[in-house]
């Protein structure tokens, strides 16, 4: 197994990281089920009652930091398919696989948490908002990167070509966001609008960041993970590929 | 040496294209077929009722627009592909990226083009008059090449992927949305009587965005298609 | 993963035909900055397809002059290698070297030194062979005006009505000839070919191979990815042959 | 603490459905995401112990 002429160490040792990440995991796992248990004690029992929503307006303990993580994942993820472009290193490339489905779950949660405030708030599921209709398109990105990447067999190609794909895309997220925003106004004037936020009393503030941090060690823990998996799979590929070129020899001869 | 300058070889490129798509005058009269069936379509489906009609013409033949572009996609690189010469055009000495914007452009002559210059007729249709049909058109005009640019960049990506027909949709559909958006907003704009200039500038300047990097971002795509 | 590794071998053609003939060809192809004394190299080169390794550690220089045979066999990575010195294959380890410099940085520079003929023809079936080799003779920045092109397609002997027709009606191996004629007009130092000899018939392997050895004797480099044995003085060759 | 009673707790202010879908979606998605990778590390772990 060590000796197959894997040639992916050549960059940095992705062995070695899968160690490293192996013994990262826990801590970030136990800092992140803190943060988040702390957060939920005082998003529920610390932070008072909103005036003007009432209990709803708890949801955004969730929403905002699903919606933020949702949005810095595909941020980290682009620099990382970036690095992994310019300086042709393989373990970039496996991080930003890896924390594409975490953030597309992140979309996925921003958007049916925002609708589930939506409902009591404007009295409906969806609004053609600037924010949620960006945000639906980041979800669409996310799944056309982890798409793009399952159809591509030749694993240099699946990370070079998604990486490309990564990087197009965070120079479309926030023109998207303008364009929509834009055609907003335009169309219906600011009849609803969530920037108008009421004033939060400060547990409630502190309740969101508390949450988004743990949200935050939860992704890097669940991204660690996910690394390990695919240094794991990636490196079972060669074996394969070596009975494959034996299996050959043995049919040209 | 007797290097072709840039623009030679940009020449080369489109005139090759254009030759070629007039051997096959055929596909270029499906996709302009297309945009008719799909934009009559709306009519049958929505109902006759002029205003409501009028109110969605824009954004109906915008899609429409934005459907052509995509069927379109897939006889871009692929053909070449397949026959060697996009190895070739690999080797050419020049900028990669400036032979991608000669594809690219040769592609919109031939399903971009023929869309705008049917617009103003099937804007009539919808109802639109006078200065919507005009900025209808114009918008058509900046903005169906930066849907080609656009598109090229997820034609080169899936180059020979199965079901690549599908996945270039899924991959370029979300990048099309500000085109889109500037696009059937200028001609709702106008229709409004708000003026349209602004969206129309957006466009522009969509249009510039796209021509500095998705030919670069084409480029790319196709050199790691082709390893 | 065994490897043969043929270390820098060096060919210095022994004719003295040759030598004249050459170094003089090879002095005016210098003034015209078409070629400099220098040569072609890979050093320690490495490639993989997916993650299946097929050659380690392949240095081999080719020198001005000197055909290059590539063999081995099936999915030994022939194609690979050559698409690698062409530059459109980036390899795992090691460089490929034109004049000493590294072909990653010299970039169109470096593609303005070749010419590839692949394993595909890069022709397009509704155009005929004239226009086909019209534009990509232009395109790649050789002489493609006037009578250049019929004087090339009759040198691989397609006569004068087949070059109107449609290449699509032409045969697997008229194809070929008008892939290889491109070989007619270019001015190129370095040639790759892949396969060249696949579907020709006997005239048309003569006609490259005397194309070839013309080229060689101008001071050309040739690498040649081939199952058969080519026509050509045996100075004139090294032979490269890819095991895994 | 605002809440008189657990079934205060749980109703919210009436908003109770909402404010605990989101919560449970939210649960749902991290705890699944997290088990479906545990059991995919797993996976991986018992190959290698089987080469």
């Amino acid at each position: 197994m060590s000796n197959t002429g894997i040639n992916w160490f050549k960059y940095s040792s992705p062995q070695a990281f899968h160690l490293l990440a192996g013994r990262m995991i826990p801590w970030f796992s136990v800092v992140s089920i803190g943060l988040i248990l702390i957060g939920l004690y005082i998003g529920f029992f610390v932070a008072p009652t909103d005036a003007t929503q009432g209990d709803a307006y708890r949801i955004i303990f969730v929403h905002v930091p699903a919606a933020w993580m949702s949005m810095f994942l595909y941020v980290i993820m682009a620099i990382w398919a970036g690095i992994g472009l310019g300086l042709n290193a393989r373990p970039s490339f496996m991080m930003a696989q890896a924390i594409a489905p975490t953030g597309a779950m992140f979309t996925f949660l921003a958007l049916f948490t925002g609708s589930m405030w939506g409902k009591p708030t404007w009295g409906a599921w969806w609004v053609w908002d600037a924010r949620l209709t960006s945000e639906l398109i980041l979800l669409f990105q996310y799944i056309g990167i982890i798409l793009l990447r399952s159809s591509i067999d030749d694993l240099r190609r699946a990370d070079r070509a998604s990486a490309v794909l990564a990087l197009v895309g965070v120079v479309n997220v926030p023109i998207i966001y303008f364009s929509v925003k834009w055609w907003n106004t335009l169309h219906q004037g600011a009849s609803v609008s969530i920037t108008a936020a009421p004033t939060m009393a400060g547990t409630m503030v502190t309740a969101m960041l508390v949450m988004m941090f743990g949200f935050w060690m939860y992704s890097i823990a669940v991204t660690l993970a996910r690394v390990r998996c695919v240094i794991a799979d990636r490196e079972r590929l060669p074996s394969w590929g070596k009975q494959a070129s034996m299996a050959d020899v043995a049919e040209a001869r | 040496m007797s290097q072709p300058s840039m623009s030679e070889a940009l020449r080369g490129v489109v005139r090759r294209d254009l030759l070629l798509a007039m051997r096959h005058r055929s596909d270029v009269a499906m996709s302009v077929f297309f945009v008719v069936i799909v934009a009559s379509l709306f009519p049958l489906g929505v109902g006759p009722e002029p205003a409501v009609l009028r109110m969605i013409a824009s954004g109906v033949l915008w899609v429409t627009a934005l459907l052509a572009c995509l069927l379109s996609l897939g006889r871009l690189f692929t053909a070449d592909y397949l026959d060697g010469v996009l190895e070739q055009t690999l080797l050419i000495p020049q900028p990669l990226a400036v032979l991608v914007v000669g594809k690219v452009f040769s592609h919109w002559v031939i399903s971009g083009l023929p869309v705008v210059l049917l617009s103003p007729l099937l804007g009539l249709q919808f109802g639109l008059s006078g200065d919507s049909l005009v900025v209808l058109t114009l918008s058509l005009l900046l903005g169906t090449p930066t849907l080609s640019m656009i598109g090229a960049i997820g034609a080169a990506l899936t180059l020979g992927l199965r079901g690549s027909g599908l996945l270039v949709a899924l991959l370029v559909l979300p990048l099309f949305i500000p085109v889109l958006i500037f696009g059937a907003g200028a001609v709702t704009n106008s229709l409004a009587g708000v003026g349209s200039e602004a969206n129309l500038s957006l466009l522009g300047a969509c249009f510039l965005l796209s021509l500095a990097f998705a030919p670069w971002a084409t480029a790319v795509a196709l050199r790691i298609a082709l390893e | 993963m065994s490897v043969n590794v043929p270390s820098d071998v060096e060919i210095t053609p022994g004719d003295s035909r040759f030598l004249y003939y050459s170094t003089l060809r090879q002095f005016i192809y210098f003034r015209s900055g078409r070629i400099s004394p220098n040569m072609f190299q890979t050093v320690a080169l490495s490639g993989s397809r997916g993650e299946r390794q097929l050659f380690s550690d392949v240095s081999v220089t080719v020198k001005p002059g000197t055909l290059l045979a590539v063999v081995g066999e099936n999915g030994s990575g022939k194609t690979s290698f050559l698409r690698m010195l062409c530059g459109l294959l980036s390899p795992d380890r090691g460089t490929i070297l034109w004049e000493g410099k590294d072909i990653r940085q010299l970039k169109e520079l470096y593609s303005a030194q070749l010419t590839y003929v692949g394993h595909l023809n890069g022709i397009k079936d509704e155009l005929t062979p004239v226009e086909n080799l019209t534009v990509s003779a232009c395109l790649a920045g050789d002489e493609c005006a006037g009578g250049a092109v019929p004087k090339a397609l009759e040198a691989v002997g397609l006569a004068r009505p087949v070059h109107r027709l449609p290449t699509r009606v032409l045969s697997q191996g008229q194809k070929r000839r008008v892939a290889l004629a491109r070989l007619w007009l270019s001015t190129r130092p370095l040639w790759l070919l892949d396969e060249p000899f696949a579907s020709l018939d006997v005239t048309a392997t003569n006609y490259l191979t005397q194309r070839l050895h013309a080229h060689l004797s101008h001071g050309g480099m040739v690498v040649v990815a081939t199952h058969q044995d080519i026509a050509i003085p045996p100075d004139f060759v090294q032979q490269l042959r890819l095991t895994r | 603490m605002q809440w008189g009673s657990l079934s205060d707790f749980f109703a919210m202010g009436g908003y109770g459905l909402y404010v605990w879908t989101s919560f449970g979606a939210a649960a749902l998605c991290m705890g699944g995401e997290v088990l479906l990778l545990w059991r995919r590390s797993a996976a991986a772990a018992g190959n290698h112990d089987g080469e």
